[in-house]
């Protein structure tokens, strides 16, 4: 499944390009992740638990990040699997300085789901891929802000 | 296909209920009606430690006339109760034509009110309907109860503003307004599957049959029930003309909804039939309030 | 003799055990001691298997045991194949590359088996399966027929240089010659998809090892128990008649459940001699969509040529064949197509080249149809473009082509997929079309009705399409038929029987020779114990194939009955006839003996059989066609489209089939209807969506969606007869007729209704979100 | 090991006892446990309808139920409809209008179509297909089904005009 989509962050490029680097504030982003254990250069793993209403799944996660070119652009994959099944999700991420403290992010990618949870809920793939990443992408907004913030 | 273990409580009093979802917490699911429920813990999608089955407590599945002209139902009221009550189609016609859409004749048996209003999928046809009529949800707690109005109750994909231990109880129907037109219409695969695209319309005319208020609630349109805020602004006001009408169908398949693609269809033949369905529906709703005059 | 039961529509005789919930079905055997199987299943469609951790799984309480292909060790290997490439065929490529029972090394396709849990129960089974720890290497997945045969694509079997299966190569004629004569040449893409057969009942079996007697019971919901007994035997390393194979009441068949030798199938009777206790394997739904196999993915890439009269001067065709994962059941498919691709059409130069390619899907095997729809699609979807082409009015270019009455048997100089000569052995095609169309009102519809509705903005279509269908292929079937000492007849077949009334159907061909009630004739069918010659309910054959091994036995039984009744009442055969039971002399009706004296007199207990004799009224016999009888049809509907949502009304359906004699005319309406559904769940509902990964995205009948009573048509069926000279009794199979014709039927009436958009239907399935894409892709006239 | 339930229930009017695991379906348990496999399954999901089962008279998914919420009830199954030499009418007009094949989903459809003709004795064809619309079949196309139950319907309205002598 393609995902593509925009979204503006009200900060500057290099704040949101620091975050990106912390892998606390990737747990954070990540639905139900509590900590990431860094097994790499850039890679690192954890439990990654995905609810959609009645419907919960464990996932024992990775996540790495590749062709990092500061500030600009980076690939994320996550991937995950779990007793209903599998996930993987690589997403290319350009940030583009938007003038007056904002930074425009514009992502694209490729998430594959595999196993029971594909077999069954088809129907709920888009809405719970955008939610997701609208969830990820607001929390670190939030972040963001937080950062500026504190300064 | 069988579910995992849990353990089961039979409750016989909504006071029992709230103890027992006390007691365990997130571990605990309430089973109603159990269609959507027992399908997914089935496939083993879902697998609650605890079910609070909520089935043998006798007097949650009711439907009463409310003295304002509204109605109170049950949240344990089944779909088949709703479906054959006079009462309902006398004062809920909108609810009264939706209800035959929902799943097959066995699923209506069976499901309930309440299971599918908390159960919150975008496809449902109560969620939407719910809304279309303005329904108050009597939510429980051991802490006491509170109303939510449908509208502030769905915040997401299965997703409520229902708290852990909390439960619904009661929703109430107002009266429609003097001549109000509803109507329901849907497109499906086959006639009983989860809709396409479906919306649910009131329209309400003033004494000169210029559209006081028109509401439009879709459903499969979006992560909840979509409500079309921007089409009852260009309604609002007009003389029901085709045109005003198409505008408005207008509006809502281009600014109202967020539909997804799937299987069966892409968001944009989504959009396509929620502008076809919307005039449909609008046209309709429209000219069974002029006949109330 | 007259006939008086075949041709009646008969009541069935299993209707009340069925009806009472008192027949028996795999899932309905119980036994003391009975554990149950789960599997576990790769949610990889391609993957290379690293490691597989069972501990947890064999730990936990209630499990018996766990298996994985190691486990098996040298009992594990590939399943039989199980039609082999045709032998005579000098342009064939083959590579056979058969299905294991448990996944070793690599996965092939997603829900493939990968160990399996033996437990007290199945609950406790799917709980352990949850237990175990898998660890894969997820590799890039075969899914696109065509990118699958490019160079550098991932392989799905290693060992291979490509994922081609297999290459075959037909023709008849001279097609280039013909084509530089032609006025129009055409050029289409046509794109078929997969669907599922989806049997009410699920697959399962039942074995049970007894050590002392060192038998081994196998209840199994297959369509050929003798094969499977068969092959069991030797797999086992026993005796074939130390195996006793069952298949009961089977609740639809539909063609998968003949591929033989399913993993389970392989792996439930060697768990059960292994562990010796009784093992249940019932699949569920989900497994259903994933290890049952599919059907119908192909695409063509073909060519008409005509005449500017219509005539069809040749045709060629280049199309790939989607065979899944792995390969058993040969070229069954795609030579059907290439058999069905020409219709019912006297089309002197063809050419036709299939490449099968392996995919990480799941297995292709025959599902009702098995070929035919998509051979038929591709021929009817050319003539009508070629009669809009060329300004002929669709019926009349069909009827210029078809083949003519006279030209019977008609040899097309091909093999089909008994890899005997296609040769149509008989028919009457026109009038069959003619009653057609006057059953649906053609002109009328046409002249009158079509254009008063568009007038009245309404979109509404016709479409009429004729077909053929090969049926009642061999090798051969047989069948033991008793008068026993009760006077009732007792049968024992072969072959299978999953819901087409052979129970009825055979005791009518029984009652009519042997002259008593079809009530008091007793099939047992599909027990090896019972019969065990024979190979199964497939191609629409057992009617025909079994039908006359029955009708032969029971001609030699009823020889045997007159010869003795003859010798007891003194008085020559020919004044006899039976009745009733009884055997009487013609004209003097108290002069008579019954079917229950006779067959004692037959089997003394004492005296002596006279020697050269043989005791009883009893005979076996068996038939085997020269090869199979082609039956003929003709559909036609109307429908309405909604063109703002794509929701469609079939308004009428008609049928008229000739599938020879009729045996009874109310199980043939049922199996037509049938077929129809599933037909229409093919052309417009039903559709294996898998995602570019393998995955498959609609294993539920949530998402995968069969036709409901909501959603059918009345159909009106007639019948026309034309008797097949390849058997005594004259019939042709109609097993499959119902669905062959209906996606070329469909969207032949789609583009009629949506005609003021001039839209060309060049797939199927099709679905409201696609015309809608197709539509909106024309702009209006 | 989760606890066990003791359930008391009447099935086909027999009144049984026993202790069953709470996650138990009420499918599984009518066939297995009580040996009442005229009840089929088809899907355990919900849409196939081949495991219908009346519970206090009203048709119900017997896979999407636990057995323990049979307790205290009435569940009639196929079995309880009638005997092989005793068939109930909706069974008879099944056999005389050819409206069985294979046979697995008719269980389902037969105490669906019960409780559908005890609330409308009359129906319409359009009615008939809504009624069954919560029933695969994959057999028959479901046209004899149909006409079984509008033979039920009359039948029934026959016997009920003309009681027996």
């Amino acid at each position: 499944m393609r995902i593509e989509g925009l979204y503006t962050f009200d900060g500057p490029r290099e704040d949101l390009w620091e975050l990106l680097r912390d892998p606390k504030v990737l747990a954070a982003c990540l639905p139900g992740t509590q900590s990431l254990r860094q097994v790499g250069e850039r890679e690192y793993e954890g439990e990654i638990g995905v609810r959609v209403g009645p419907i919960s799944g464990a996932f024992a996660g990775k996540l790495s990040v590749t062709n990092e070119v500061p500030p600009a652009s980076s690939t994320l994959t996550v991937e995950g699997k779990g007793k209903v099944g599998f996930l993987k999700g690589v997403g290319n991420i350009e940030l583009t300085d938007q003038g007056q403290g904002k930074t425009l992010m514009k992502y694209t990618g490729e998430v594959q789901i595999g196993g029971k949870v594909a077999s069954v809920g088809q129907r709920l793939f888009d809405s719970v891929s955008r939610g997701m990443i609208d969830q990820a992408l607001g929390k670190l907004n939030e972040m963001l802000q937080a950062r500026i913030a504190s300064r | 296909m069988k579910p995992a273990p849990f353990d089961y409580y039979a409750p016989t009093t909504v006071e029992q209920a709230l103890a027992h979802l006390a007691e365990h917490g997130d571990e605990a699911k309430v089973l109603a009606g159990g269609q959507s429920l027992v399908p997914m813990m089935n496939f083993r999608l879902v697998q609650p430690s605890v079910l609070v089955d909520l089935n043998p407590i006798p007097d949650l599945a009711y439907i009463k006339p409310d003295e304002d002209g509204g109605l109170r139902i049950g949240a344990l009221t089944r779909h088949f109760q709703v479906e054959m009550d006079p009462l309902v189609a006398a004062r809920m016609p909108l609810l009264h034509e939706a209800v035959p859409k929902i799943g097959y004749p066995q699923i209506r048996r069976r499901g309930t009110f309440g299971g599918s209003i908390c159960h919150a999928d975008p496809s449902a046809e109560l969620v939407a309907v719910s809304v279309a009529l303005n329904g108050r949800f009597r939510l429980r707690s051991p802490k006491g109860e509170r109303w939510i109005p449908a509208q502030d109750f769905f915040i997401g994909l299965f997703t409520t503003v229902l708290l852990p231990g909390e439960l619904l109880v009661e929703v109430a129907l107002p009266p429609l307004p003097a001549r109000t037109g509803t109507s329901m219409m849907e497109v499906a695969r086959r006639s009983h599957d989860f809709a396409l695209v479906g919306v649910a319309a009131v329209v309400s005319l003033d004494g000169k049959g210029i559209i006081r208020q028109a509401r439009m609630v879709f459903l499969s349109a979006g992560d909840r029930p979509m409500e079309a805020r921007r089409a009852a602004e260009v309604l609002a006001g007009q003389a029901p003309t085709p045109e005003a009408i198409e505008a408005a169908a207008e509006t809502a398949a281009s600014g109202d909804i967020d539909p997804s693609s799937d299987i069966h269809a892409t968001a944009e033949f989504r959009r396509h039939l929620a502008k076809v369905l919307a005039r449909r529906a609008l046209d309709q709703a429209c000219q069974r309030a002029a006949e109330k005059e | 003799m007259t006939k008086k039961l075949i041709g009646q529509r008969v009541l069935r005789n299993e209707d009340p055990r069925l009806l009472t919930g008192q027949a028996q079905f795999v899932d309905d055997v119980e036994i003391p001691g009975l554990l149950h199987a789960a599997f576990l299943r790769s949610d990889h469609a391609h993957a290379r298997l690293l490691s597989m951790d069972v501990t947890a799984a064999r730990q936990r309480p209630g499990v018996v045991a766990v298996f994985t292909a190691e486990d098996m060790g040298d009992d594990w290997e590939p399943g039989p194949p199980l039609v082999s490439p045709p032998p005579t065929a000098k342009d064939v490529l083959f590579y056979s590359r058969r299905q294991v029972p448990l996944v070793k090394g690599k996965v092939r396709h997603a829900g493939e088996a990968m160990a399996m849990v033996i437990a007290e129960s199945r609950y406790i089974a799917e709980d352990a399966v949850e237990d175990i720890v898998v660890d894969v290497e997820p590799l890039e997945a075969v899914v696109d027929l065509e990118k699958a045969l490019q160079p550098g694509s991932p392989l799905v079997h290693d060992d291979l240089e490509s994922n081609l299966a297999a290459h075959l190569f037909q023709k008849k004629g001279d097609y280039e010659a013909a084509r530089r004569q032609a006025d129009l040449v055409l050029q289409r893409r046509i794109v078929i998809d997969r669907g599922a057969a989806a049997a009410m009942e699920n697959r399962g079996i039942v074995a049970q090892w007894d050590e002392k007697s060192q038998h081994l019971t196998v209840w199994d919901t297959t369509q050929a128990p003798i094969p499977i007994r068969n092959g069991l035997a030797s797999r086992l390393g026993l005796s074939e008649n130390q195996v006793r194979v069952i298949a009961p009441f089977i609740g639809g068949g539909f063609g998968p459940k003949m591929m033989m030798f399913y993993a389970e199938e392989m792996v439930i009777p060697w768990a059960a001699m292994k562990l010796k206790r009784p093992i249940k394997w019932i699949e569920d739904r989900r497994e259903n969509f994933y290890a049952t196999t599919q059907e119908r993915g192909q695409i063509h890439d073909v060519e008409i040529a005509l005449s500017r009269d219509g005539h069809i001067l040749g045709l060629k065709d280049v199309f790939l064949h989607d065979t899944g994962a792995y390969d058993p059941y040969g070229l069954t498919i795609p030579l059907n197509t290439q058999c069905h691709a020409m219709g019912p059409y006297d089309i002197k130069n063809y050419s036709t080249e299939v490449s099968v390619v392996f995919t990480n899907k799941t297995l292709v095997t025959p599902v009702r149809g098995a070929g035919r729809p998509q051979g038929i699609f591709v021929i009817e979807r050319l003539l009508d473009a070629a009669a809009k082409e060329l300004g002929i009015d669709p019926v009349e270019i069909r009827r210029r082509n078809l083949i003519p009455a006279d030209a019977f048997p008609y040899e097309h100089g091909i093999i089909d997929q008994a890899f005997s000569p296609l040769i149509l052995d008989s028919g009457n095609y026109w009038p069959v079309m003619q009653k057609a169309l006057e059953m649906i009102g053609y002109e009328k519809f046409v002249r009158e009705e079509q254009p008063r509705l568009r007038k009245e903005g309404k979109h509404v279509g016709i479409g009429i399409t004729p077909f053929i269908e090969s049926t009642g292929v061999g090798p051969y079937e047989g069948a033991r038929v008793t008068v026993e000492a009760s006077g009732k007849i007792h049968v024992a077949t072969g072959v299978g029987t999953q819901g087409q009334g052979h129970f009825t159907t055979f005791a009518q061909v029984v009652a009519d020779q042997l002259g008593v009630a079809v009530s008091d004739v007793r099939i047992v069918s599909g027990d090896t114990a019972e019969f065990h010659w024979g190979t199964g309910t497939f191609a629409s054959r057992g009617a025909v194939v079994a039908g006359n091994a029955i009708h032969a036995a029971a001609s030699i039984v009823r020889r045997k009955v007159l010869e003795l009744a003859s010798k007891e009442l003194q008085t020559p055969q020919d004044e006899l006839e039976l009745e009733g039971g009884m055997v009487r002399v013609a004209d003097i009706p108290h002069k008579s003996i019954s079917l229950s004296e006779l067959a004692s007199l037959a089997n003394p207990l004492r005296g002596a059989v006279v020697p050269g004799t043989e005791p009883g009224l009893e005979a076996t016999s068996y038939f085997g066609p020269r090869y199979g009888a082609t039956a003929f049809g003709v559909h036609a509907m109307i429908l309405e489209i909604d063109p703002e949502t794509m929701m469609i009304e079939i308004k009428r359906y008609v049928t008229v089939e000739d599938c020879g004699t009729v045996l009874n005319p109310l199980i043939l309406e049922g199996q037509i209807h049938g077929g129809v559904s599933l037909g229409i769940g093919n052309a417009y509902y039903e559709k294996l969506h898998f995602d570019e990964n393998g995955q498959l995205l609609n294993a539920s009948f949530m998402d995968y969606l069969i036709p409901s009573a909501t959603e059918m048509p009345r159909i009106e069926v007639g019948h026309m007869e034309t008797r097949s000279p390849l058997n005594e009794l004259g019939t042709k199979g109609v097993g499959e007729a119902g669905t062959i014709p209906v996606p070329a039927l469909f969207s032949q009436a789609v583009e009629d209704a949506l005609a003021d958009r001039e839209l060309e239907i060049l797939e199927s399935p099709l679905s409201p979100n696609r015309l809608y894409e197709l539509w909106s892709r024309k702009e209006a006239r | 090991m989760h606890k066990l339930f003791d359930l008391a229930l009447t099935v086909n009017g027999a009144s049984y006892e026993q202790a069953v695991e709470t996650r138990m379906l009420l499918s599984d348990f009518l066939r297995h446990d009580l040996g009442l496999t005229g009840t089929h399954v088809g899907c355990e999901h919900g849409v196939c309808g081949a495991c219908t089962v009346l519970l206090d008279g009203e048709p119900v998914r017997s896979c999407l139920l636990f057995a323990v919420q049979a307790h205290g009830h009435s569940v009639t199954t196929v079995e309880g409809l009638g005997a092989i030499d005793q068939l109930h009418p909706v069974q008879e007009a099944f056999r005389q209008a050819h409206g069985v094949q294979c046979g697995f989903c008719t269980p389902g459809i037969l105490t669906t179509v019960v409780a559908f003709l005890a609330g409308n004795p009359d129906p319409s064809e359009e009615e008939i297909r809504e009624g069954l619309s919560g029933n695969l079949c994959r057999c028959t196309g479901y046209q004899h089904i149909v006409d079984a139950v509008r033979l039920a319907a009359q039948n029934m309205k026959t016997a009920h005009e003309q009681p027996a002598r």
